[in-house]
């Protein structure tokens, strides 16, 4: 175990990976002396040299391309795409072509790459450089989402990601690269699909994952407070959903709030809150909440966008109205 | 000339090959018997088939929505595409792609796409793993005189150029993109002036004739080979049927149409072969023989195949 | 009222708006003399000239920024883009500019433009022609989203669409074309935002829009032959959701099942069905169940492909389920 | 030389009050009253000076994230940009933009913008309308050298050709995208190269030069007026500052700094209007003194403005 921050977690994630198969590049843009544009690949480009830590030109379809054209050949490409908002740039190549190859051709192309991508507000970028689009992720059939919430959950799923046969979408939460925790040392995974419990409770579930985890265990203590035992659920996977680990919960709890940082309609809280009334409707004391961010763009000015990210306050106010 | 007997009767048989493959699926299409959307590449064959001529199976291709010339130049099976047609177990893809759909790994073929101008950016990716593995292989994109007006043709030449790809961009600008002509959609007469943009050879070449597909082809795939880097090669052509099967075609002048069909390849090439005494009519006609039975097994093979059923919906969407 | 088709319906809308307002223009691929991919814009080339119906180069970018700019400065555009699957292509200039544009400039520029998307599977047009993205977009504050299910709603919403001063993406369902049915003659709007009882029943809501109406009615019909009376509740309009239709009708049933022909994770149904499950879920006497394709892409052979979409006998089994 | 004294001091007037707009938001991002990011224009204003003086308000231009230049060349508010770089309720934005997203319709300012190279097909929009309702005004936009890269770029200069719209593409070629060298991401020299891939005009002009600025861009203006479509203009510049405030901009030779500061634009005008004897130094020294002026007041109006509230927060995500 070592203590670093979620920034070092992920990029040792990837120095492990480059290190143990050759197979291994990273590309995007600035990745490379520069470091990334909040230094996440730092040093990378020091210890594999130009050939593998590769600078793009601003050209984001060029850049999916590269990745699920190496991908398909057998090379196992991390590309990142400086900011998920951007993604719309690059989206038909992600979801028509790279989420796609395996199925539509029977089989006979796999499609191994990791598309690491900061998300989130909280640092007055606004409308374009502050988005979670979680969902629209989740709703592309073959390929899988990742949202780590901790520095070793950064490591172990970057691990995992880049080892797993499919395209994977790292979303790495701007406002965790600083944060710090333990980290298991060397080659060592998370696997892919498994929520945690980082909270155990018996009153309600608070089913999250990235920067919320941190939110809804701040609103955990407080509800202990107040005789509420919270139980705080990180999905830490997005897709494919580890749907016995939110009924297993909900089972004990029979309450539940989803909590996220996308905008409300149509985000993946909806996607968890359906899974819960079909299959865990009889579990159930009270009805689903979810506490999330409007329906509006992503505000600059500070005021604005505080209001805008969900805080623990939301989170103990909607826990409060099931009791 | 550099081609000799064996490769021009060999780039013969292939073009024939597509063509009477395509020839069997307008009669399949009409009869109902093949779904979806079929788009015939019949008058360009030349391209496909002398551009593969200068490939093996280590090199790699993306194809497009009017895939089929390239998939059979680059080796592809017919009896598997046929399958595929049908939407047969099968088929090259279980029946899950079609027309628009297949991909052979083996053979270097990285998907025909139904995304015009999709395929460009992946055989840039293909290309940087070529030379990531200090191969000499190349990777080529086929793509239309409309895919060039997409954003993907400019960032994937662009970063194949920066980054001095083993890649081949080939242009087959049959001068419509559906029913877009091309005076309507550029503003250029050759495609091949887009090189410049990016430091690169442009060539514009007559795709209809093969022998000055594969030349032009092997200098560039040479080119690529040699580390040198990426080519824009234009080839001018003809889509003889509509755009898909289905499209009567009416935005085309009748005159230039026919004054196109006379130029097309394959009696051209048949001429060409008869002309150097490479062959005679009895080989031709062996040849024909010769593919006309292939056709007939594949549409044997598909015809005798089982549909898909319920466990192919859910598998292969993901990789184990 | 005149009987015509949906796609003479939709063509109609168009039509009534351009003769009404010089403004409005229409552009796309092939929409010109060849009258659209599936003949939906036949004769209004010939109609209003080369002006105001214009055919683009291949450059989903350019077109969704023409539209944009376009009605930015004052005009309003109508767009096609020839497959919702296409979408991808353009997705950024959509969602980071032309649906954000009103916000993040304080309000200052107003962006009314309709984007026409065919969408839908039925066609063995395989994966990258047969899609449903019906989330991606309900997921983007600042744009609006329909989705006729029958020649009148075809026509009434896209006169309300083209004259909301909003982006409005506008869901055209392919293997609706050929409906036909009673649509109102002239100037005759369906108001955004409002959804539609197509057929009464006291037992259960199913709740669906688009294609998945007639699928719904045909299953209501099957399943009033075994007692069971199903209300069909048509969205219309998938943003701004009509939650109140939505609540009235579950207070009633006490049931809901929700179908739609998107992939199911992720889809907009985990929307409707978050919704009631907070503020229905006291309404509620059973699981909300969702009927929609599997988390695949669309395969091409009609056998697969008439599994993948939802078909009456699906609906009529969820439904059963719940009694 | 087709420039007067009058134009020549107001072209200074409006660089100056472009850099120090941006030397107090220097001051007031390292004082943390400006959040978020801040990219600065220091060293590039003869570019959005030279431009906008040939347009006039129905003009439209399509700003960056590199906008402050744009905006105050085009005549924006310094008190509604610094309300809005501060997040106050007062701000051309009403705090919801911040620095990348300040628009003012009125002054045909269709915004700056956060993603790059989207400015370019709403630019191509904007001239599509100038068209339509018959007018002679035209749309610029504006743009990196690395945004040249991307399929926007392609895509929005192919339909502009074609369409013979009223635009100037006019690239801001200050050689770096972020980190990356104009030669590690194309490979050409000269980004007006690529106006041959659409058959219009590209031309190449010292971008620190005002007034040769300005005659390149009259003339691309006069062009778009006529009828007779686009011009890709490039101007030779360089970014002074880090890419955003907190870059040091360590990748960048500081014999290269060094030497473009000496190219200055805005001494080397001071000097012409010396030399010219269009101003002599106490006119120099009150328009400073004005545009200081302007600036204090434009600080005080934003620090006195409120912040937003809660119903900031929910307004204007929909128009009426
Ligand atoms: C991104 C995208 N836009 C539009 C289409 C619809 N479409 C399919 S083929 C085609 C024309 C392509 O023209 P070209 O590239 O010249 O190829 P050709 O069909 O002439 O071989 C179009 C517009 C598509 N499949 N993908
Ligand atoms: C589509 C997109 N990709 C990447 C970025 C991140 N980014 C912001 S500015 C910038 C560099 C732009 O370079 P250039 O176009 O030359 O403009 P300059 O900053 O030099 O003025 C990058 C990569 C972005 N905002 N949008
Ligand atoms: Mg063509
Ligand atoms: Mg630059």
């Amino acid at each position: 175990m070592t203590q670093m921050t979620y920034m070092e977690a992920l990029r040792d994630g990837m120095r492990v990976a480059m290190r143990s198969d050759p197979n291994v590049f990273l590309a995007g843009e600035d990745v490379g002396a520069f470091g990334g544009c909040f230094g996440q690949t730092k040093g990378l480009y020091e210890e594999f040299g130009p050939k593998r830590v590769v600078d793009t030109p601003i050209s984001e379809t060029a850049i999916m391309g590269l990745a699920t054209g190496a991908a398909a050949v057998g090379l196992r490409p991390i590309v990142e795409i400086m900011f998920v908002d951007f993604m719309g740039v690059c989206m038909d190549e992600l979801f028509n072509n790279a989420a796609k190859m395996h199925y539509m051709f029977g089989g006979k192309i796999t499609v191994p790459l990791v598309v690491r991508a900061p998300c989130g507000a909280g640092f007055s970028a606004a409308a374009q450089h502050s988005q979670s689009l979680d969902a629209w992720f989740a709703h592309i059939p073959g390929i899988k989402v990742v949202a780590p919430a901790t520095p070793a959950d950064a490591k172990g799923l970057m691990l995992a990601a880049i080892r797993d046969n499919n395209p994977v979408i790292y979303l790495e939460h701007k406002g965790l690269f600083g944060l710090s925790g333990e980290v298991p040392d060397g080659d060592w995974e998370v696997p892919l699909g498994k929520a945690e419990i980082k909270r155990p409770g018996r009153d309600v579930t608070i089913i999250t994952w990235s920067a919320m985890v941190g939110k809804a265990l701040e609103a955990a203590e407080r509800l202990a407070a107040d005789g509420i035992e919270a139980e705080v659920l990180d999905l830490r996977t997005i897709t494919p959903l580890d749907v016995d680990a939110i009924l297993d919960s909900v089972g004990r709890t029979s309450r539940a709030v989803i909590v996220h940082e996308e905008v409300r309609t149509a985000g993946f809280g909806g996607e968890v809150a359906a899974v819960i009334a079909d299959r865990g409707f009889n579990l159930l004391d009270a009805p689903i909440k979810r506490v999330t961010a409007p329906d509006t763009p992503v505000p600059f000015s500070p005021v604005l966008e505080a209001m805008f990210i969900p805080q623990a306050a939301d989170i103990t106010r909607a826990v409060k109205e099931l009791f | 000339m550099k081609v000799d007997s064996v490769l021009l009767l060999g780039m013969y048989e292939s073009m024939l090959r597509i063509r009477q493959f395509e020839n069997k699926a307008i009669e399949l299409f009409a009869a109902q018997k093949v779904p979806g959307f079929v788009h015939l590449y019949i008058g360009e064959e030349a391209i496909a088939v002398g551009v593969c001529a200068c490939l093996g199976d280590r090199d790699y291709i993306t194809s497009t929505h009017r895939g089929h010339g390239h998939l059979i130049a680059k080796g592809g099976r017919l009896d598997l595409m046929m399958a595929e047609l049908y939407g047969r177990a099968s088929g090259y893809c279980h029946g899950k792609g079609g027309s628009m759909h297949i991909a052979d790994a083996n053979l270097g073929i990285l998907g025909a796409n139904g995304i015009v101008g999709a395929g460009m950016p992946i055989a840039g990716g293909a290309a940087f793993a070529c030379r990531y593995r200090d191969t000499d292989a190349v990777a080529v994109a086929f793509f239309g005189d409309g895919a060039s007006n997409r954003g993907t043709f400019h960032e994937s030449l662009n970063l194949a150029s920066t980054f001095k790809l083993p890649a081949v961009f080939v242009c087959e600008n049959n001068l419509y993109g559906i029913s877009n002509r091309q005076s309507h959609h550029m503003n250029v007469t050759d495609v091949s002036d887009r090189a410049g943009a990016y430091g690169i050879p442009g060539v514009t070449v007559d795709g209809n004739d093969v022998v000055a597909v594969y030349e032009a082809a092997s200098e560039a795939v040479a080119r690529a080979r040699r580390g040198d880097g990426p080519t824009l090669l234009e080839y001018k052509t003809w889509r003889q049927r509509g755009h898909f099967e289905g499209d009567p075609g009416t935005y085309k002048d009748p005159a230039e149409q026919k004054a196109w069909i006379a130029r097309d390849p394959l009696p051209r090439l048949e001429k060409q072969l008869q002309d150097f005494g490479f062959a005679d009519a009895a080989a031709i006609r062996a040849l024909h023989d010769k593919v006309d039975a292939e056709i007939a097994a594949a549409v044997r093979f598909a015809e005798e195949s089982r549909l898909p059923g319920a466990g192919d919906l859910l598998s292969d969407v993901y990789a184990a």
